[in-house]
């Protein structure tokens, strides 16, 4: 016997086995970041002050970021959206941009966290930071992770297109899915952080 | 899309064949090779966490008196017993290390790992987990995360030291071997995650046709609700460890308030933190795997009798329901552990009516399995005699719970003997003699052989008499007072008058360990010149397991099951055999299921 | 001073408080409730062992049992156990918590833990608890980092290990700690309660008879967790005042 | 894999591009709000009002939750539930 239902879905789900996979291990996701943000509530509503996020940390290149990883978000379901109207070059084109773009975030990150540390600020130095540095650091990890898997996914792994073309476009619809839920952490890590 | 499994399943093991030494027994993506080394493993580190206890309990017996064995003294060494005499460094280890291997490294691989790997997909009629390499990592995950925890033993300062809880601030600065502990901790959790996914995916995607969900062996409900626990309580003890490691690491004050003094020295970090929040997180996690610790074990023992009194469970929908909403309400607990930190009224009658409510399926799921016994046709072998000692020990442990989560009277028993005896008993005669049922039970049919019944006595009945010994003195040292956690009780009043009682506990553990040895004998004297079984199906049992190949190949099924009833069709009338299996073709209603 | 004995330790050590009895008797009852549950189970279950044993020409009966019984025990069972919440536990803690003596009447005593020893601070004469720093903390004599400038300060008693109560006098200990989680526990008088960094608990309690006895700490807090083992004299108000005068520091009044 | 034509496919990219610039309209719209300086309560609510419609943006059309498959609803929503007992620690703790 052989595993059912690894490309196509499950008659009475509806969806195949990777698709409940990945949705599952996002509900972990939101559990893990959502014990972070309630560590971040209960020390900031436990602090006697807390400074505001634009004080301390730089507005500007965070939009910047924000608007960087929402763009590559759009790609990302672009290349999907491409594969599914078989356009291989174009899906190409997109995944290499969110890839990209992924970079892009990643060096601004680098220049604030730069910025901060040859201003002699540290996760030690203060409660608002220590929150800031571990949170972003986790979400930065994500972002490495996603590159990671649509690097892969954009060289070695698009072979598989050419054997089997329904189960490579699952893998990008997961691989999307993962990358929105990076940026979707990221569009409420933003005003939490940064504007409050 | 069955036609299409139908056609691969044809030429399925022939490929199977090609495969090499190291891909088919060590790096092999078989769930049922997998579940072997979750198993294997899992009772290494069992046997080794009980190590540690009997060795801590010399000290608890004779504080202060050197222990005299040879070479085993000396190997220890002098930053850990000097003479044979134990400091209270290498005591704490002790203490923590038992704590940390037995739950995370232990009983859960050997429940959700191995129980849930081998048996899971035989039962649910599947060719193996949805998804096989994600499966082989986990285990390789937990492997890394059992090695460097294995490892922080040989740290300068020795193993972590804070207990298995590894309370902040103590935690955050302790020894280098803290550290360890959070990275292996983080890769536990990782496999957990792993695994969890991929029984839940496996659960729902590929029963076999007819299985519907109120069709499912309780046992692999139990494996169902357990990987929920496990995919949403963990993540909040991975975001509280990867806060530990940066208090730790990084110099932050997560878990740190302001001006802590530590030693006479004023501590230079920015303070701020909270040392509570690291025990809201952990217990978040922790109260939870407590039943990640029980619902293996529950499933385990109900197919067994259900197998072995020859009759249905009794209320199968009454215990599925029951153990949903144990799996619901295990996230709503947490704080009755933190009943001492100086809680007030609103959030202790909070916490004490959900600890209420949470013993109540636990009290019907053992009303349940009692009733499953009436007017039932009771074989008393090896698997079933554990399972039924799992009914009396499980209702100590539950019932010695009532006076822990009623917090007034946790006043006088909080984080005394009495808390180890009520865990242990849950834990140890509970879930342990359900694991050990189950290896009886499972045992014929991932071998061939049948486990000796005589050297199974021989271990079964020495056990419980033990296990008892050690645990139920702790009650009564408990009642005194007495707390946990001390290297010298005798320091104290109390502690003297009750010291005694600790000679007799740490003389069963010792005997407890000579209990095991029949089973190790048994074990591996059974794989090569134990009983042949007589059939696929050795209990004539209805579940899905028993109608796979002896030992099941690669892929599990010669052909794709079909179910047609509940899983404990057991002594239906007007059959002319005691067991109906669930993939029986009912002759009488052909029509309707085909 | 005369010694409890721990010789009939059982059930319980030997209880001095006023509060004491309402614990111990919420324990025995559960307790009761908890025989009680697990007779009936192991009677019923020992039956069944032996009364549908396999044997020749018995069968299983495939039916499942009525349990009506059993459904009626379980409803019991969660009778029994709403009463011991709503009856005996929220009530004895929620007097515990909330019912504190007035502050003129009650004697306070800061406790500060450390590993691995508890700090008692008195406010002395006076009344008033003088500053605190911790930038002054030292070891030769300062382990409080009380702040010999202020007034108030002058006549506050500190000491190690040993805590002196007078009897029949309510007393409120307030709870803290230096370093990591202690938890100040004297199971005579049922007290228990954690010290954690950063916070201050409230605790009080009344001792009903006079003696020695040993003060623990019950949350594990390090290698000399064991031996962080304090001293605690319940005296007559007249023993308690001369100890009192005896140590109260000189030029403090 | 869910049937869908190429003309439903460049529908769905349409959709894909309004939400893109829907994100970057309410990115400069919370931004400039906090240029405000609201005290804290509003300013958190209208951070938190934005980010979630944001996120729901993100989660309905590019994950496609708008229309996915029953199962993953409840997987969610139970991920929903325990992700409010989790919410509920800082409340644990501070009244305390």
């Amino acid at each position: 016997m052989e595993i059912p239902y690894t490309v196509h879905p499950h008659p009475v789900t509806g969806i195949p086995n990777g698709k409940l996979g990945i949705w599952l291990f996002l509900a972990s996701e939101v559990m893990l970041f959502g014990a972070l943000f309630s560590s971040y509530i209960l020390l900031r509503v436990g602090a006697p002050s807390w400074p505001h996020g634009y004080e301390e940390l730089s507005v500007p290149l965070a939009t910047f970021n924000t608007l960087v990883l929402i763009a590559s978000s759009v790609t990302m379901v672009m290349s999907w959206a491409s594969l599914k109207l078989n356009q291989f070059g174009k899906f190409k084109l997109y995944l290499g941009l969110t890839v990209l773009l992924a970079f892009v975030f990643l060096v601004v990150k680098a220049f604030e966290y730069g910025h901060h540390f040859s201003a002699q600020e540290f996760p030690r130095t203060s409660t608002f930071l220590s929150i800031y540095f571990t949170i972003t650091g986790l979400h930065g990890l994500h972002v490495i992770g996603g590159i990671v898997v649509n690097s892969y996914l954009l060289l070695p792994g698009s072979k598989m297109w050419k054997k089997d073309p329904d189960r490579f476009a699952n893998r990008i619809e997961y691989a999307g899915l993962y990358w929105h839920f990076v940026d979707l952490v990221w569009i409420f890590l933003f005003p939490t952080l940064y504007l409050l | 899309m069955s036609d299409a499994v139908a056609n691969h399943s044809v030429h399925a093991p022939a490929h199977h064949e090609e495969l090499g030494f190291w891909r088919k027994y060590v790096f092999s993506t078989d769930h049922k090779v997998i579940g072997i080394w979750y198993g294997i493993t899992a009772l290494l580190f069992l046997f080794f966490g009980f190590s540690l206890m009997m060795l801590l309990r010399w000290q608890l017996a004779y504080p202060g008196q050197p222990l005299q064995l040879g070479w085993f003294t000396k190997l220890l060494g002098e930053t850990r017993m000097p003479q044979g005499i134990m400091l209270p460094e290498f005591y704490n280890q002790l203490g923590a290390m038992h704590g940390t291997i037995m739950v995370f490294l232990g009983i859960v691989p050997l429940a959700v790992g191995a129980f849930g790997n081998y048996v899971m997909p035989l039962q649910i009629g599947a060719p193996d987990m949805a998804f096989p390499k994600i499966n082989l990592a986990s285990y390789w995950v937990y492997f890394i995360g059992g090695c460097v925890m294995l490892y922080s033993f040989f740290v300068p300062g020795g193993a972590p030291q804070s207990g298995w809880t590894s309370y902040a601030p103590l935690a955050d600065i302790a020894s280098t071997s803290q550290t360890y502990w959070l990275v292996g901790m983080i890769f536990l959790i990782t496999s957990s995650l792993l695994g969890s996914i991929n029984f839940i995916v496996t659960i729902v995607q590929l029963r076999a046709k007819g299985l519907s969900f109120f069709r499912l062996p309780f046992f692999v409900w139990a494996q169902f609700i357990t990987s929920f626990l496990l995919l949403l309580a963990f993540p909040p003890l991975e975001a509280a460890g990867v806060l530990q490691l940066m208090d730790r690491v990084a110099g932050t004050s997560f878990f740190l308030p302001s001006g802590l003094v530590v030693s006479g020295q004023v501590l230079q970090n920015s303070g701020g933190g909270n040392p509570l929040l690291w025990q809201h997180l952990f217990w978040f996690l922790a109260h939870p795997e407590v039943y990640v610790l029980i619902l293996p074990a529950m499933g385990i023992v109900s197919e067994i009798i259900a197998n072995n009194t020859r009759k249905p469970l009794w209320g199968y929908r009454t215990l599925v329901y029951s153990i949903i909403f144990l799996g619901f309400m295990s996230f709503c607990v947490w704080a009755h552990h933190m009943f001492m930190t100086g809680m007030g009224t609103t959030m202790s009658n909070f916490f004490q009516t959900t600890t209420m409510i949470i013993s109540i399926p636990s009290v019907v799921i053992l009303t349940s399995l009692l009733l499953s016994l009436w007017k039932s046709s009771i074989r008393f072998n090896t698997p079933m005699l554990f399972a039924l000692a799992f009914l009396p020990m499980f209702a100590i442990g539950g019932l010695t719970g009532l006076p822990l989560g009623l917090i007034a009277a946790d006043i006088h028993l909080h984080d005394t003997w009495y808390v180890i005896s009520h865990f242990h008993y849950v834990v140890a005669p509970g879930t342990i003699f359900a694991l050990f049922a189950g290896i009886y039970y499972w045992y014929p049919k991932a071998t061939g052989r049948q486990m000796n019944s005589f050297l199974g006595k021989l271990h079964f009945w020495p056990s419980l008499i033990f296990m008892n010994g050690v645990f139920f003195p702790m009650l009564l040292q408990g009642m005194a007072g007495l707390s946990r956690r001390l290297y010298d009780q005798t320091i104290y009043e109390h502690g003297k008058a009750v010291q005694p009682l600790s000679v007799y506990i740490s003389i069963s553990a010792w005997l407890l360990a000579i209990a095991q040895i029949p089973f190790i004998i048994n074990f591996f004297w059974s794989m090569k010149k134990g009983k042949k079984v007589d059939s696929d199906n050795p209990w004539h049992s209805t579940t899905l397991e028993w109608a796979t190949p002896t030992p099941p190949p690669h892929g599990n099924f010669i052909e794709p099951p079909e179910v047609f009833r509940g899983p404990y069709e057991y002594s239906v009338p007007g059959e002319d055999k005691d067991y109906t299996p669930q993939n029986e073709r009912d002759t009488k209603n052909k029509k309707e299921d085909a | 001073m005369n010694q409890v004995s721990y010789k009939d330790w059982l059930p319980y050590p030997p209880n001095l408080s006023v509060h004491g009895p309402q614990i111990d008797q919420l324990i025995t009852v559960v307790h009761y409730v908890m025989f009680v549950l697990f007779v009936v189970w192991g009677v019923y279950f020992v039956y069944c062992l032996v009364r549908f044993r396999q044997r020749e020409g018995h069968k299983a009966e495939y039916h499942p049992a009525k349990g009506k019984i059993a459904k009626t025990g379980e409803v019991a069972v969660i009778v029994a156990e709403a009463l011991l919440l709503v009856g005996l536990s929220i009530p004895v803690w929620a007097s515990w918590r909330n019912d504190f003596p007035p502050r003129d009447t009650a004697l306070t005593v800061r406790v500060v833990a450390e590993q691995f020893a508890w700090n008692f601070h008195y406010a002395g004469k006076d009344g008033v608890f003088g500053r605190t720093d911790v930038g002054l903390i030292n070891n030769t004599g300062n382990s409080l980092g009380l702040d010999m400038k202020d007034p108030h300060a002058k006549d506050d008693i500190v000491t190690l290990n040993d805590l002196h109560i007078p009897v029949h006098q309510p007393v409120i200990l307030e709870l803290s700690s230096k370093d990591v989680i202690h938890s100040f526990t004297v199971n005579v008088l049922r007290v228990k309660q954690d010290a954690t960094p950063g916070m201050m608990v409230p605790i009080h309690f009344e001792a009903t008879q006079t003696g020695l006895f040993d003060v623990g700490c019950a949350q594990l807090c390090g290698l000399g967790h064991y031996r962080m083992k304090g001293q605690i004299t319940i005296e007559t108000p007249d023993q308690y005042s001369k100890w009192l005068t005896e140590n109260t520091p000189q030029g403090g009044n | 894999m869910s049937v869908e034509s190429a003309e439903d496919i460049k529908k769905h990219v349409r959709v894909y591009i309004l939400v893109f610039v829907a994100l970057a309209v309410l990115t400069v719209v919370t931004v400039s709000i906090s240029y405000l300086h609201l005290s804290t309560g509003w300013a958190v609510l209208f951070a938190l009002i934005v980010a979630t419609v944001k996120g729901s943006l993100v989660a309905c059309y590019f994950m496609h939750l708008i229309s996915e498959k029953q199962i993953i609803y409840w997987v969610l929503t139970l991920c929903l539930i325990f992700f409010l007992f989790l919410m509920f620690l800082p409340v644990a703790t501070s009244s305390m």
